[in-house]
């Protein structure tokens, strides 16, 4: 095991640690900040992945932007803590329970690697990953040659412009809902 | 090599938040929670972008627009219900049922 | 003439449609109507005749085609024909000629009904459905009036149907007579998908050949046709029905329910002798039957008051008597004794009515409301109505069976014949004992009638009897015709021993061929069986007239409100020995109860509607209920459904 | 009379003006003033009556085949379209039914007083459904009328009924809609598998026919699927209860609508489809014997319940019941004598049980009730009335002379050689059913007089005697002379019974010595 | 005509309608900021936007009639037939939605013109969703129509109803988008790519893979959810009782069909090799559906409620057409969403009209007498009621014809005849409501006095009703196009899974 899976699981275990902690808190509050927690080990793992211009914006826009709206939500309708409704343990069972077999049938992914994916991509017997998956190889050359935002800039603003724009309509769509719904008078 | 585990703490992350959602009576906390399933996929995203290029980071910034809309739309929802129920409790929200 | 013979048919229809509309648009036309009602019965049997005399020239039977009824295929082909020949042709001369008279004889005695052309109507239409029944070439042509004469005898017979009692009459009567047409149409079938053919002819032809003598199948096909005789001739078990028709007007109960209607199960069984000789089972059945019903039935008439009833009884015993005799394979004496029956007893029936009549005039007079039929109330009348009563006489002793007289020989001739059966099966000598039973009780229950009304004292009261007299001439015309009739009727099979021809046995002889063949022939009884059998039926004729008039006259006859109640013997017979308490208790009763309680309210409304029905619609909404009460506005329960389905989902694709 | 119509080129027109009249009447009864709408109605009627007529000499009885057939398309990508023409058993039919179309106008003259342009439009509307049913030729055109034909019919329940409308309106719709579900589904596979084994994906009648071989091995549910729909329409004992509501609650023409056509739209739906389409399987031992048992039991069981219903109308649904059992009966016989006689009870069933339900509504109309306690002796107020209804009532009976005993007789006859005992269990009806009939006709038109609101009572009108004066007249025709029907139909029977004889184990001859040549 | 949507100008062109759309409601906006008072202006800028519809449908219109095809792949959007039908009958719903909007906001006092943006934006969203090949463009696509329509679904704010709808919708929608989301993730994970085409001719080539079918399982999922499939549909009937009933139409009939085109797009050219892998689950699916919808819509008594239940009965038989996966099932899906959704914004229609501001929602039983008063809404409503049965003579039944027609074409049987169980339940609760108009008496002598029915309300209704009719007799035109644009679909796929 390498310095990087090391690094991996701390970060993987940090960001579980979080998750299972911004699930249970009763304190919406602590809730938020556990999240904006995990998302921190996750924006780590991002870099881990060389995936460094990610990793910059999970930190700034997800854990800083959207997170502090949330926080700035729940301070302004002044939530409190809500007190534990054991009544609902049915539903924290069922729920815990649920969630678990979900798990387990999606943690069954760990056994993929680039070899596992390059085998099932390809009817060759055990060909290179490198070669059956050209895209990675040419996305890595073009991180050294342009650097993380300029490689991920030139799709964005190629191939992937007409999605690009339609974001634009997603976010003018969500002003307007925005505006609308929270305008004090109709 | 880090893809499997990745895959692997993707999926307990959104397992996670799958959970959170089912047992939390908070609509923000829920809303938390479905913030974190997102942030499992983008894990996923990231993860298959080593072998597969760009456009699992590309998706990943999409998500994040996605995500950033939805928080505006739905923190406005929230407050619309906080109007009329005084509380963001989902077991508040039974007028709709049968 | 034969070839016109439909316009026997024709004729009376015709008058029947021309009195239905004067019943409906003038019923005060009432002289139109006794035009039409007698007058199309005349000449239908003016054509009797002349096609009689024509049928007398022919061995053969002539056949008539009107038009194909149901060409089916070539296999089912029914042609609406009718065919003539000695047989049919005897029936033919006996209902237009009987019911010439009791046409005018009801001229006198509807007089002041209501109804009165619609009576006449209804009276026309029988005719007509009888004469098909008896000219019908095929059986279903014959069923048609089969059926028709049914529905007649139970519009007649619930004439005055504003009176509970006669509607149910009339239906009972319609009822017994389709169960035996249940017993007939069955025949049908059988015969039919056996011998291809429903024609009488063809039966003729076919049935030697194709059933095998004594086999199961013409038992069967015998004993359904017999079934359908129980019905139409009143025979046990179906017999119920005759009593209880007396509920119509009189001349009714003269033509149908004792000179025509009820002899056509005789008819059918000689029509259809074929079938029977083939299946000497049946023959046993059908002469035990008869000899039983003879014997009950006149023991049920020894204690009978209403004069129409002891009638009906004796109606129902002599039919006994001639199914005796064409079960014991004597078809002309059957068919001789529905003759001189149909002569003497429309005599008494005509008769009865002449009395009624007179009572109720004369009831009518003084405003009593006694019953007019209850002989305890009668009396005396000879006085006041002498022709009736000589009339009636002539009838007694014919029935009873003195000799010279009709009714005699005919009987004589069936119990011989039933005795020499005996050679066969002792069951024919049972039967005979029957017969001298009923020829004793016979005699003597006429007897009692005859005492009863004519004899004596008038017990009605004296103001009553003041009003009786004698009917007019249109009615006691017929009946002197019907004297005259009964007296010699007997001459038609005079039989060896007195010097007489047999001519109706040799008159009916080609019809009765194919039937005879089959039989071993009769031997009659000759020189000192003969005479003593003779001898004992003139003792038994005497002895019972002596008794009944004896017994009747020899004590006190007690008003109908002064009668004790009877017990033990008497209770059983004036009863009729509970047969109508019996069906109406184990067949009718459970039967509507079974039908109401079990069918309708148990298995219609409530398995099938309640339960099934309703009870699947409930089931959906119950389940839909409970899936709306599922539904109860939280979102953790609605994210928890998402997350199974999730979970089945990803378990179906990836499995673990 | 034949050559006329040809030389109006009648047969290539009459068959779609049958069907368009009503339909194009439609909108003018609905748009111009109320007091026109069952003038129109009846002018709609008489026209399409003597159009229809037309039928009785320009059919060819000698030809088995489908006649007048018209094949226009319609969805022809699917292999559908609007195929129309006529047999000798649909003719009846159509004759049936336009025949009885002037009666139901003229019958509900007086006694519908509201909504008359409604009514009068669904009349018509129902009327165009029914012939649609009987001549369509394809299974889509088919399944389109079928189904239709339940709007009219249940609006005319619901609006125009008696008092538990509602729920008779909703019980009819229901369980014929139940019933037919699977049809579809039956003739979308059809269409499919035929469609495969032949290459061309049709819902042509005659298509379908024709290669019915390749539907052998799913007849046995394709068939259940087209049983249901069309048991719960004729309807066979146990799916019968919708029709004493249904019969009870409508008003008269629906009760007359109902009685007439559209309970012979199961029975020709067996005759027409069912059985042809998968004879092997209905003609098979086990469902031969089911159906026929069926039949029977229906028979005896519905003539018993009949026999104690207090109410008029609800006694001769039960005996409606009754009466299709011998058509299915008959059906099942398959000789050509008892599918005659199937055929022959469906259109006596029509006019007996059509001429009680006018008389019945004849009643209804003066009095407002259909129990039979409330009436007794009305032979003396309304002579002509009960005569008529005690002509009716026997023909219902199967007086012979009368229209129901041709019918009866044959299913009888014919159906004997192949079910033995269970013909001689439906014989007994000839008892069961003159007990119901004759009780009921003697508590209400015999019996004392015991109700005074009955006084008033009138005799038949002159409308009446005219509604019922030809019905009287047709059961005394059909009775004694019924062979024009028989030759006209013959043809159809006589190919339809030779097309599923091969399909049938032979009847066993009930007698061993029986000489050859007969059946 | 092809294009490159490489060049500016061609992708311009490829999104003509969408491109359109969104301008107008950019200029709508800005109309809207000038003035957003008065219902007049509410009203102009409703008219308005009718406008953008009818130039999108144009534009649509426009690239049928020239076949406009892509030059080689296409790329983000499609470029077929399907497409421009779906376009077609998306834009044809929202118009119909919008007209139906028009007066009945005012009466409701709901005087926020934003509104009409906002349909057009979830208008520009469903054609996004239903067109894309591209599993970004669908996701996108997705998430702009549903921003819009939980906003809509909330945008009666004053009813608690409307506020507790939209968060019911949002939170469940959002949990159910991370599920399409992972689902997008591993499909991507397994084949490297996002265009549906390519996926499609990878996932054809390969044995099935552990990431592969997860991926299709959740991706199913995600749409399950927004088509309200079982056990998915929980969240419907509460969201479409509680939205506005314009807004309810909307979501009954153009975000459904919109899910229901993207999905059928999605398994016939991305899942073609997996299709014995989700033919069980889409089995299920409509087994659940078709039978627990029929069932609870018996229980109901309101009658939104009532058609919701009914919306996810009629979701229940469109898995048919999916799992048929040929052309006829493609085209079926085309025509069944169009004889669903006309049926559908008539019937909301004609309840809209009969709803009052502020009063409870629409009962069955509030139905009562309503032909005495109103009979051709009471026609109307029992034509729309009869086409969702599935009833002769009506659109909607030969659209359940074509239909069942699919899986039959392909051998299956049970799923059509547990199909006609379920519809015949549905008679149980569509045929109440005949009765109460019809055949039931007025409750009260005011009843229905209150009912107005504004003139392009009324209009749109009487256009759907005579379309349900006219097309139920003569649905020639509109088969002919589905089967014609359905095999288009198809003919993209397939030379690509043969290369």
């Amino acid at each position: 095991m390498d310095v990087v899976q090391i690094v991996f699981w701390c970060f993987a275990g940090w960001a579980i640690l979080s998750a299972l902690l911004c699930v249970t808190r009763a304190n919406p509050i602590s809730s938020a900040l556990w999240l904006v927690s995990t998302m921190f080990s996750l924006a780590g793992i991002f870099i881990l992945l060389h995936a460094e211009f990610i990793a910059a914006i999970q930190v700034l826009v997800y854990a800083g932007a959207v997170m502090v709206l949330f926080l700035f939500v729940i301070m302004l309708l002044n939530l409190e803590e809500t007190p534990r409704d054991w009544n609902r343990w049915m539903f924290w069972l069922a729920g815990a329970g649920l969630s678990i077999l979900l798990a387990a049938q999606l943690v069954a992914l760990r056994g993929y690697s680039p070899q596992r994916l390059a085998n099932e991509f390809s009817s060759m017997p055990s060909p290179d990953p490198g070669l059956v998956f050209p895209e990675g190889a040419v996305a890595r050359q073009a991180v050294e040659a342009r650097g993380v935002v300029g490689a991920l800039a030139e799709p964005l603003f190629q191939g992937y412009l007409i999605p690009f724009e339609i974001t634009s309509i997603l976010l003018l769509a969500a002003v307007i809902g925005a505006v609308v719904l929270s305008k004090k008078r109709l | 090599m880090l893809l499997g585990p990745s895959l692997a703490v993707s999926a307990i992350l959104f397992a996670i938040g799958v959970a959170g959602v089912l047992i939390r009576r908070n609509a923000i906390v829920v809303f938390m929670c479905v913030e974190l399933m997102l942030n499992a996929v983008n894990l996923t995203f990231v993860a298959l972008s080593e072998v597969h290029g760009m456009g699992g980071q590309i998706m990943v910034f999409f998500v994040m627009t996605v995500a950033a809309a939805e928080a505006a739309v739905g923190l406005a929802i929230i407050l619309a219900i906080f109007r009329h129920t005084q509380s963001v409790d989902l077991k508040s929200l039974n007028l709709l049922k049968g | 003439m034969a070839r016109f013979a439909w316009l026997t048919i024709l004729l009376p229809l015709l008058g029947a449609l021309a009195n239905g509309f004067l019943a409906a648009r003038r019923p005060s036309a009432k002289r139109l109507v006794s035009l039409i009602g007698p007058g199309v019965l005349l000449a239908a049997f003016a054509v009797a005749i002349g096609a009689a005399i024509e049928v007398a020239g022919t061995e053969e039977a002539i056949r008539i085609q009107l038009w194909t009824w149901m060409p089916v295929t070539e296999r089912l082909h029914i042609d609406l024909a009718l065919q003539l020949d000695r047989l049919s042709v005897v029936l033919l001369l006996v209902v237009t000629g009987v019911g010439s008279l009791i046409h005018l004889f009801s001229i006198g005695y509807m007089r002041s009904d209501p109804g009165y052309a619609r009576y006449f109507a209804y009276l026309n239409l029988f005719v007509a459905f009888m004469l098909i029944l008896v000219l019908g070439a095929s059986l279903p042509v014959s069923f048609i009036g089969w059926e028709g004469v049914g529905l007649c005898s139970y519009l007649l017979i619930g004439f005055w149907f504003e009176v509970d009692a006669n509607s149910d009459a009339g239906k009972k009567a319609f009822l017994a007579n389709r169960i035996g047409d249940f017993g007939v149409l069955v025949a049908m079938f059988l015969i039919w998908w056996t011998l291809g053919t429903l024609d009488y002819a063809g039966i003729d032809a076919t049935a030697a050949a194709t059933l095998p003598l004594g086999g199961t199948l013409a038992t069967v096909i015998a004993l359904l046709l017999f079934l359908g005789c129980t019905g139409k001739s009143a025979q046990i078990p179906l017999f119920v029905w005759l009593p209880d028709a007396m509920a119509g007007p009189t001349p009714v109960s003269a033509l149908i329910h004792a000179a025509t209607m009820v002899t056509a199960g005789v008819f059918l069984v000689v029509r259809t002798g074929v079938l029977f000789s083939l299946a000497p089972f049946a023959m046993e059945i059908v002469a035990i039957t008869g000899a039983l019903t003879a014997f009950f039935a006149a023991t049920i008439g020894l204690r009978q008051y209403d004069i129409k009833k002891v009638l009906a009884y004796s109606t129902v015993s002599q039919l006994g008597y001639m199914f005796l005799a064409v079960g014991s394979g004597a078809w002309t004496a059957g068919i001789f004794h529905l003759v001189t029956h149909a002569f003497f007893k429309a005599l008494l029936f005509l008769g009865a009515g002449s009395v009624i009549h007179a009572m109720h005039h004369a009831h009518h007079a003084v405003g009593a409301h006694d019953d007019a039929q209850d002989m305890r109330n009668m009396g005396g009348l000879r006085t006041a109505m002498p022709w009736t009563f000589r009339l009636m006489m002539i009838a007694t002793l014919a029935i009873a069976g003195v000799p010279g007289l009709s009714g005699f020989f005919s009987k004589d001739e069936i119990l011989a014949s039933a005795f020499a059966r005996g050679d066969h099966s002792t069951v024919y000598l049972v039967a005979w004992g029957l017969g001298v039973a009923a020829a004793l009780m016979t005699a003597y229950y006429m007897a009692r009638l005859m005492a009863m009304t004519f004899y004596g004292t008038f017990r009605g009261g004296g103001e009553v009897e003041g009003h009786l007299h004698e009917a007019p001439a249109v009615m006691t015309g017929p009946l002197v015709v019907l004297g005259g009739l009964s007296l010699v009727g007997g001459l038609l099979n005079l039989p060896a021993v007195v010097g007489g021809g047999q001519w109706l046995e040799h008159w009916l002889e080609p019809v009765l061929a194919p039937a005879n063949l089959l039989l071993d022939p009769l031997h009659l009884p000759h020189g000192t069986t003969e005479y003593l059998l003779l001898g004992g039926a003139i003792l038994i004729a005497v002895v019972g007239l002596t008794l009944g008039f004896r017994m009747t006259l020899g004590r006190p006859i007690p008003l109908p409100a002064d009668t004790p109640a009877p017990r033990g013997l008497a209770r059983l017979l004036e009863g009729k020995y509970f047969v109508d308490e019996f069906y109406q208790r184990v067949i009718v009763g459970p039967l509507v109860w079974f039908s109401k309680t079990v069918l309708w309210r148990g298995f219609d409304q409530f398995v099938i509607d309640r339960i099934a029905v309703a009870g699947s619609a409930r089931l959906a909404q119950g389940l839909g209920w409970l899936g709306s009460r599922l539904q109860t506005g939280q979102v953790a329960l609605y994210v928890s459904l998402f997350a199974v389905g999730a979970v089945l989902v990803l378990r179906a694709l990836i499995g673990g | 009379m034949q050559a006329f119509l040809a030389s109006i080129g009648y047969e290539h027109w009459i068959l779609h003006v049958l069907l368009a009249l009503p339909m194009a009447a439609l909108p003018l009864v609905l748009l111009l003033p109320v007091r026109f709408a069952r003038w129109i109605a009846l002018t709609v009627a008489l026209t399409e009556m003597i159009l229809g007529l037309g039928l009785w000499w320009a059919f060819d009885a000698s030809n088995p085949a489908l006649q007048f057939v018209t094949d226009v398309p319609w969805l022809e990508q699917f292999g559908i379209g609007y195929r129309v023409g006529v047999d000798g058993l649909s003719v009846m039919m159509v004759l049936l039914s336009v025949v009885m179309m002037p009666l139901v106008v003229w019958g509900s003259w007086k006694g519908i007083d509201t909504k008359q342009r409604g009514f009068y439009a669904l009349l018509l509307a129902l009327k165009t459904g029914m012939l649609g049913v009987f001549l369509a030729l394809d299974m889509f055109l088919f399944y389109m009328f079928w189904e239709l034909l339940l709007i009219p019919m249940y609006f005319t329940i619901g609006i125009w009924g008696s008092s538990n409308r509602l729920y008779a309106a909703t019980k009819f719709v229901i369980y014929t809609f139940v019933g037919s579900l699977l049809m579809l589904v039956a003739i979308l596979w059809m269409v499919k598998i035929v469609g495969d084994a032949t290459g061309t994906y049709s819902f042509a009648y005659t298509h379908l026919l024709a290669n019915s071989q390749a539907l052998a091995p799913y007849g046995s549910w394709l068939f259940v699927a087209f049983a249901l729909a069309f048991a719960v329409k004729v309807p066979i004992f146990p799916f019968h209860t919708w029709l004493p509501d249904a019969h009870t609650e409508a008003p008269t023409a629906g009760s007359v609508d109902l009685a007439v056509i559209l309970l012979k739209m199961g029975t020709y739906g067996f005759l027409r489809f069912a059985i042809p389409f998968f004879p092997a399987f209905a003609l098979s031992d086990a469902v031969g014997l089911t159906m026929a048992t069926l039949a029977v039991v229906g028979i005896i069981y519905a003539a018993l319940v009949a026999m104690v219903q207090p109410d008029l109308k609800r006694l001769v649904a039960y005996s409606s019941v009754s009466h299709l059992g011998f058509v299915i009966l008959g059906i099942w016989g398959s000789t050509v004598e008892s599918v005659q006689g199937a055929i022959m009870v469906m259109i006596s069933h029509g006019i007996s049980t059509g001429a009680l339900f006018f008389i019945i509504g004849m009643l209804y109309e003066r009095r407002h009730t259909r129990k039979i306690a409330d009436y007794g002796g009305l032979a003396r107020v309304a002579p002509l009335m009960a005569t008529a209804f005690v002509i009716t009532a026997f023909s219902s009976i199967g007086l012979p002379g009368l229209n129901g005993f041709v019918g009866e007789f044959l299913v009888l006859i014919g159906s004997f050689g192949r079910y033995p005992i269970l013909v001689v269990c439906a014989t007994t009806a000839v008892v069961f059913s003159a007990a119901y009939l004759l009780w009921a006709t003697q508590r209400v038109f015999f019996n004392r007089f015991t109700n005074p609101k009955n006084e008033g009572i009138g005799d038949l009108s002159g409308r009446e005697i005219a509604v019922l004066a030809p019905l009287i007249a047709a059961m005394i025709w059909i009775g004694l002379y019924p062979g024009p029907i028989l030759r006209r139909t013959e043809a159809s029977a006589r190919q339809y019974v030779e097309m599923v004889e091969s399909y049938l184990p032979p009847a066993e001859p009930i007698i061993a010595n029986r000489t050859g040549g007969q059946p | 005509m092809t294009i490159d949507p490489g060049t500016p100008l061609g992708a311009v062109l490829a999104l003509l309608p969408e491109v359109i759309l969104t301008g107008w409601a950019l200029v709508v906006l800005l109309l809207v900021a000038w003035r957003h008072k008065s219902a007049g202006d509410s009203r102009l800028v409703g008219n308005i936007s009718l406008i953008g519809f009818a130039l999108a449908l144009a534009a649509t219109g426009w690239m049928a009639s020239q076949g406009v095809a892509a030059e080689g792949l296409p790329q983000m959007i499609a470029l077929d037939g399907f497409r421009f039908a779906s376009d077609a009958l998306l834009l044809t719903i929202a118009a119909g939605v919008t007209i139906l909007s028009l007066r009945w906001l005012e009466r409701q006092g709901i005087l926020a013109p934003e509104y009409y943006v906002l349909i057009m934006l979830a208008t520009v969203g469903m054609m996004l969703l239903a067109g894309a090949v591209d599993l970004i463009t669908l996701f996108l696509g997705l998430e702009v129509m549903s921003i819009s329509v939980y906003v809509l679904a909330g945008y009666d704010r004053t009813r608690r109803a409307s506020a507790e709808a939209a968060l019911k919708y949002f939170l469940i929608g959002a949990f159910a988008s991370g599920f399409l989301l992972y689902g997008i993730a591993l499909i991507y994970g397994a084949t490297g790519q996002f265009n549906m085409t390519l996926i499609g001719a990878q996932l054809a080539a390969t044995e099935p893979t552990l990431m592969a079918r997860a991926g299709v399982a959740l991706m199913l999922i995600g749409f399950a959810f927004k088509v309200a499939a079982v056990p998915f549909h929980a969240w419907a009937p509460d969201v479409y009782e509680g939205a506005p009933t314009p807004v309810t139409a909307f979501m009954a009939s153009g975000v459904k069909a919109a899910a229901f085109l993207a999905l059928a797009r999605l398994l016939a050219e991305a899942f073609p090799g997996y299709v014995e892998l989700w033919r069980p689950v889409l089995f299920g699916l409509a087994v659940a559906t078709m039978l627990i919808g029929n069932l609870v819509a018996l229980a109901q008594q309101s009658m939104k409620r009532m058609l919701a239940y009914s919306a996810i009965g009629h979701a229940g038989y469109l898995f048919l057409a999916l799992w048929a996966h040929s052309d006829a099932g493609t085209a079926a899906v085309l025509v069944y969403l169009l004889a669903y959704s006309v049926t559908t914004v008539a019937a909301f229609g004609i309840l809209a009209s009969i709803e009052r501001a502020g009063a409870r929602t629409v009962l069955i039983s509030d139905l009562e007498g309503l032909y005495a008063v109103r009979p051709f809404a009471a026609l109307g409503m029992t034509i729309c009621m009869l086409s969702l049965l599935g009833f002769p003579g009506t659109f909607g039944f030969i659209s359940k014809w074509y239909l069942l027609s699919a899986p039959l074409g392909v051998g299956e049987v049970w799923l059509p005849i547990i199909a006609m169980v379920a519809s015949g339940i549905s008679i149980g609760y569509y045929l109440p409501v005949i009765l109460a108009m019809t055949l039931k008496p007025t409750r009260t002598r005011q009843a229905h006095q209150t009912i107005r029915f504004p003139r392009p309300a009324k209009f749109a209704v009487a256009l759907c009703v005579i379309a349900i009719l006219v097309l139920g007799i003569w649905p020639r035109p509109v088969l002919d196009f589905a089967s014609h644009e359905a095999v288009r679909l198809r003919q993209v796929a397939t030379p690509i899974l043969t290369r």
